[in-house]
């Protein structure tokens, strides 16, 4: 199978559903001139014009808005936000229109979108550029939330996002882009709402999404040679969160980590930790245990914000919490 | 009439009426205005609920817009929506029964008075974050272009939104890209009790156009066939040009903001009311047909009763409606989807 | 002792802080000449006149971040927004510049400000004015988060809130401001940081803040009757979460239900099962049960808006679940 | 030299300068140009980390404005904020070991080079949302109208942020309330990759503050001596009439956005780049004052050498500085406060 970077497979998915589909565009800041800011749409002006792949000023409340009204007529949009730091600026567009608009008006205008854009922290970018947002945006009813770990996953669940006829939330990772992976030639779809037993293993189950799948991996790896078998199950979709392989994992192991990005205070670990005393509460061998960031704003500085971060030896530690070992 | 701006492309005659446009005009504003004043009521007896945002005074404004409008365009408003949706088309009983929360209300009692919307009629809504619409406008006028075709949207406001983010990230798309939007201010000096001077750097707001290279006008907003010559010249460069239009429509509001506020507060003098209330827009509408002989009292007493019989219609299919079926809580969250 | 509406409490404490500290200043939409959208500010601007009191253009992310510049160099803004709703518009500033400023400039500035107004639905506003936004706010470090359930806690920790040195999040209820209790004349100050047991009961822990507390006693005083005795922990400060008060309720009571307006995925309920099961895991009988906002937008319609909303009969039922009485 | 705007309140004659102003000049846009040369060459070595914009042909913009301040008055910007910073006088020592993410860092290795600040000078960040800090300079002028007093705030902005919706509502409070706030728009043409005339519908940006009934004019930056006369102006509106001033500033940038980006690329070509880099802003005064007889081959080569040794000592101090304690990970949150 051919191994390309999860930057690519996002390119192969824009491309092969802007062919399939002459109502999808994609509109967000340097996406066409200067082929994205981290190259994801690389080609796509040149083969698809400048009224499908659209610059835009830098205004996130007004372009997102733009997506939300041309969805409203029929058309398909593909929103970049070169981060999702600065998709704050737009969340009122996402939350309040986009997400809301299905229901307001009793049903007659599907909001047939996508959202899409790294989240969450790179290298020394500090405090206003390293921020992880799917908590928020899960909480959002209306929306769906969807953040791949792998390009395999990236390539399958943006296609199945531009075909979703929901507003479809989608977190990328600008550390993830030169990531490498198998992505097979041709047409395949990874639905949305399931998650993906990316690993096995008896004894404990580590629950993570998106950027951090390859370091649960990578956990499981360095535990296994310790004998210590993970499972290590991919979310990929946030929201709806299937709780169902979740349980089924727990029951396995009885015991659980959740691996996350971001802050700890109402993060998605937080919910998960909900569903698993809720729908295993006797099946718990001990607490489940969360790794994510230190609450603080990030820092600059190389060897604290690394210290900020989760990483493998945080959340090897919290494996062995979870399973009694030190 | 519309003060063009000096290089602006000459505009249509569309705005021009016939005896039976005027009538057809004067009966719309007059059903607004007894729709109204009947949402008041209920307001009080408790049948509306949440915030309810009255159009009287303001008939001239979206009367004149809409009737320049095409099936095929598109609308889209605040939360001060009821006049225009039934300037539109929404039926009377659909509006009414929305209000009263009702499963036959035209969102199925999902949004209430700050949410009508309506599919067969293009009606984009209703919505209730001010300024949070004009960037969805905008993104209608990028699909019409994006397709092809010379419809247009007509995005009506309160003068309020234009000191809004929103408005100006919108607007300088709208100039730069050439949507065919015409942005409608219906300037009724208050965006609840502040005052426009209090709250705009600069007060003839229809000159905010310049900052986005955008034609601009003003036009007083109680004479429903000036706005119509000014909508029709607006319309005009959307369709031929694909221009956007920035269309100040001056007029005064005759009641509160909402149901929750005195007539006249501590932000506006009984007297101002008064004064502005002699330019009541039926009534600048009715002298005028009168001088051309078009209607007399009987005439006008009988398009009254008309009316009235139905917005008592309305009601009385909006209180016979049943309440919105408890399963539909969770519907319309999402729609199922085949990929 | 004095009996005031909630709303009266606030207007106090702003009265007071003001009378006090003439670098505290309260900015927003309708504050002045309207005297506040729901009156929380009457007589103000008369008393302190139009420096003080100041009427914004209806311009959210505008007038927070001129809080923000005005609080980085000495004075002590109080910023309302109309309702929380509408605050959406202005999260950036919230968040990307009030929470940030004092570590981003390694200490150099604080920012002694506060951001209130109501939070929440009232009565039939629909989806894009019924919105509770404490999990969002509580997510972010830097911020404190309040929320008042009383005359008396809105007045003391709405003093606490003008003094202290860092931004303080303050959420109030619409539905609220007629809500009347005891506030005693004079000076004093409810600290941030405390939860207090609103009511004693060994049989349950019910914990809640805010608008929900009314509800929560509500709810106390009806199971009483059947024998069923509730702790009501009203938390009164989300962010920094009073931890020590819940694991001191739960380990007597060892049952636990948390009522809160918002959505459930991700909410704050979220993070209190989380804080049980880490600090009291073994304490626990049965698996925490969470009351909040059915998972949709808020409709308009009175009889789908009631079912959508917590109340009564869900949390009686929440409570007799979590003691395994059904 | 400005445009004034036709109603614009005269100026004052405060950009004068004396051969020795000019030399500090001079030695201080070379300052700035050694130091981010020296920036480049450690982000290439992995000393520098994270985005990191220089400021180099833009020199005139930060020095022109910033020499004209007072210590008093305030100014603050967005990250391409080097060049300012070292204007402002913080030192090249705290700046260089900022960027080093060292714990003497001008913000203890906690910001880096999106958010220097510092509070004895007054110099209110660094900030990485485009246009966020646009309110925040805002509310420094309101702050100084609060206390009274002649106090002004500089705030210096890219052309890209007079999109943004932040700037709108800035911009539209300090007309409506008259605060003392110089908006300066450093106009390098490029916002990342798109020209100016891809972004705004108006070219003349300048003219954004008709919409806020601001004085406003327009400047080559590339002549630092211009940019000061028309700092001088505006400042005397704001200390003396309490007023804002737009003042777009017309410069180039002759990097990369950032150092991710080429120098050019698929958005500029070399030979517009090359044609600006004629009008180095260096060369530029230089030229004036070998023209007056002040300066020579000779003198300007010392003074290069020793901002040089400035720099080469910067990198010295930078590199010793010990990195953050890992405690300090957790400082800076919150403060104790004493209610
Ligand atoms: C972003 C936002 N801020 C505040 C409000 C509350 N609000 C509703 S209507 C209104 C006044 C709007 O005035 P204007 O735009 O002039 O329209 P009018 O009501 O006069 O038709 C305000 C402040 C809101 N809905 N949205
Ligand atoms: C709100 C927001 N959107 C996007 C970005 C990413 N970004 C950083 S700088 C920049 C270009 C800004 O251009 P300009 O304002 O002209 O300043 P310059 O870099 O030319 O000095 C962009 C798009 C950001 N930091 N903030
Ligand atoms: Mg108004
Ligand atoms: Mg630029």
């Amino acid at each position: 199978m051919p191994i390309i970077t999860y930057r690519d497979a996002l390119n192969q998915a824009l491309r092969e559903e802007m062919q399939r589909d002459d109502r999808v565009f994609l509109m967000g800041e340097e996406v066409a001139v200067y082929q994205g800011a981290y190259k994801v749409s690389k080609g796509l002006l040149q083969e698809f014009g400048e009224m499908r792949v659209v610059d835009t000023p830098i205004t996130e409340l007004g372009f997102a808005g733009v997506g939300v009204g041309a969805a409203m007529v029929g058309l398909r949009p593909v929103i970049e936000f070169m981060t999702w730091n600065f998709a704050l600026l737009a969340i009122d567009q996402v939350v309040n229109a986009a997400a809301k608009m299905l229901y307001m008006s009793g049903g007659q205008y599907p909001m047939p979108m996508v959202f899409r854009g790294p989240n969450g922290a790179a290298l020394q970018l500090s405090a206003q550029h390293s921020q992880a947002w799917e908590s928020w945006l899960a909480h959002i009813p209306g929306l769906k939330v969807v953040s791949p770990g792998t390009p395999y996953d990236a390539k399958g669940l943006l296609k199945a996002a531009i075909r979703d006829d929901n507003p479809v939330v989608f977190f990328e990772g600008e550390m993830m882009y030169n990531h490498k992976g198998e992505v097979p030639d041709g047409e395949y779809i990874v639905p949305i709402g399931k998650a993906d037993l990316k690993r096995e293993g008896a004894h404990c189950t580590l629950v993570t999404y998106g950027k951090s799948v390859p370091l649960a991996l990578q956990v499981a790896d360095t535990m296994a040679k310790d004998g210590i078998e993970l499972d290590v199950l991919d979310l990929r979709t946030i929201r709806p969160l299937d709780t169902e392989a979740l349980a089924t994992s727990v029951r396995k192991t009885n015991r659980v980590v959740v691996l996350e990005e971001g802050w700890e205070f109402c993060g998605v670990g937080a919910q998960i930790v909900d569903y698993c005393q809720r729908d295993c509460f006797d099946d718990l061998d001990a607490p489940v245990v969360r790794v994510h960031q230190a609450d603080v704003p990030m820092p600059y500085a190389k060897n604290i914000e690394k210290a900020a971060k989760p990483d493998l030896a945080k959340t090897v530690a919290a494996v062995r919490k979870v399973m009694y070992l030190d | 009439m519309a003060k063009k701006k000096a290089d602006a492309p000459a505009g249509s005659t569309a705005g021009a009426t016939d005896p039976s446009t005027r009538a057809e005009l004067l009966r719309s504003m007059l059903l607004q205005r007894r729709f109204e004043e009947r949402c008041a009521e209920a307001y009080a007896l408790g049948r509306i609920g949440g915030f309810c945002h009255l159009y009287i005074g303001q008939e001239a404004c979206g009367t004149g817009v809409i009737s320049m409008l095409r099936p095929d365009d598109y609308v889209i408003t605040t939360y001060r929506d009821h006049g225009q949706a039934l300037a539109r088309g929404i039926t009377p009983r659909a509006v009414m029964a929305e209000l009263f929360g009702r499963s036959d209300g035209c969102v199925r009692g999902k949004g209430g008075s700050m949410h009508l919307f309506d599919r067969a009629t293009n009606f984009l809504g209703g919505h209730g974050i001010v300024g949070g619409h004009v960037p969805i406008g905008t993104g209608v006028g990028f699909a019409i272009k994006y397709r092809g075709g010379d419809q247009a949207c007509a995005c009506f406001m309160g003068e309020s939104v234009v000191n809004t983010g929103a408005f100006h990230e919108a607007l300088n798309m709208a100039g730069l890209w050439k949507l065919p939007v015409v942005y409608i201010i219906e300037n009724n000096r208050y965006g609840m009790g502040t005052a426009l001077e209090r709250a705009s750097a600069i007060h003839d707001i229809y000159q905010r156009g310049a900052a986005y290279d955008m034609p601009r006008g003003v036009v007083d907003g109680q004479d429903v066939l000036a706005v119509r010559q000014a909508m029709g010249e607006a319309l005009h460069r959307a369709r031929t040009e694909s221009m956007p239009t920035l269309l100040e429509v001056r007029t005064y509001r005759f009641m509160g903001h909402s149901m929750s506020d005195a007539v006249s507060g501590t932000y506006r003098s009984k007297q101002e009311l008064e004064e502005y209330m002699q330019r009541d827009p039926i009534n600048v509408l009715r002298q005028h047909m009168e001088s051309l002989g078009e209607i007399d009292d009987a005439r006008m007493a009988a398009m009254d009763d008309e009316v009235r019989a139905v917005v008592q219609d309305a009601w009385d299919f909006a209180e016979a409606s049943p309440e919105p079926a408890l399963e539909s809580l969770y519907e319309d969250v999402l729609v199922e989807t085949t990929t």
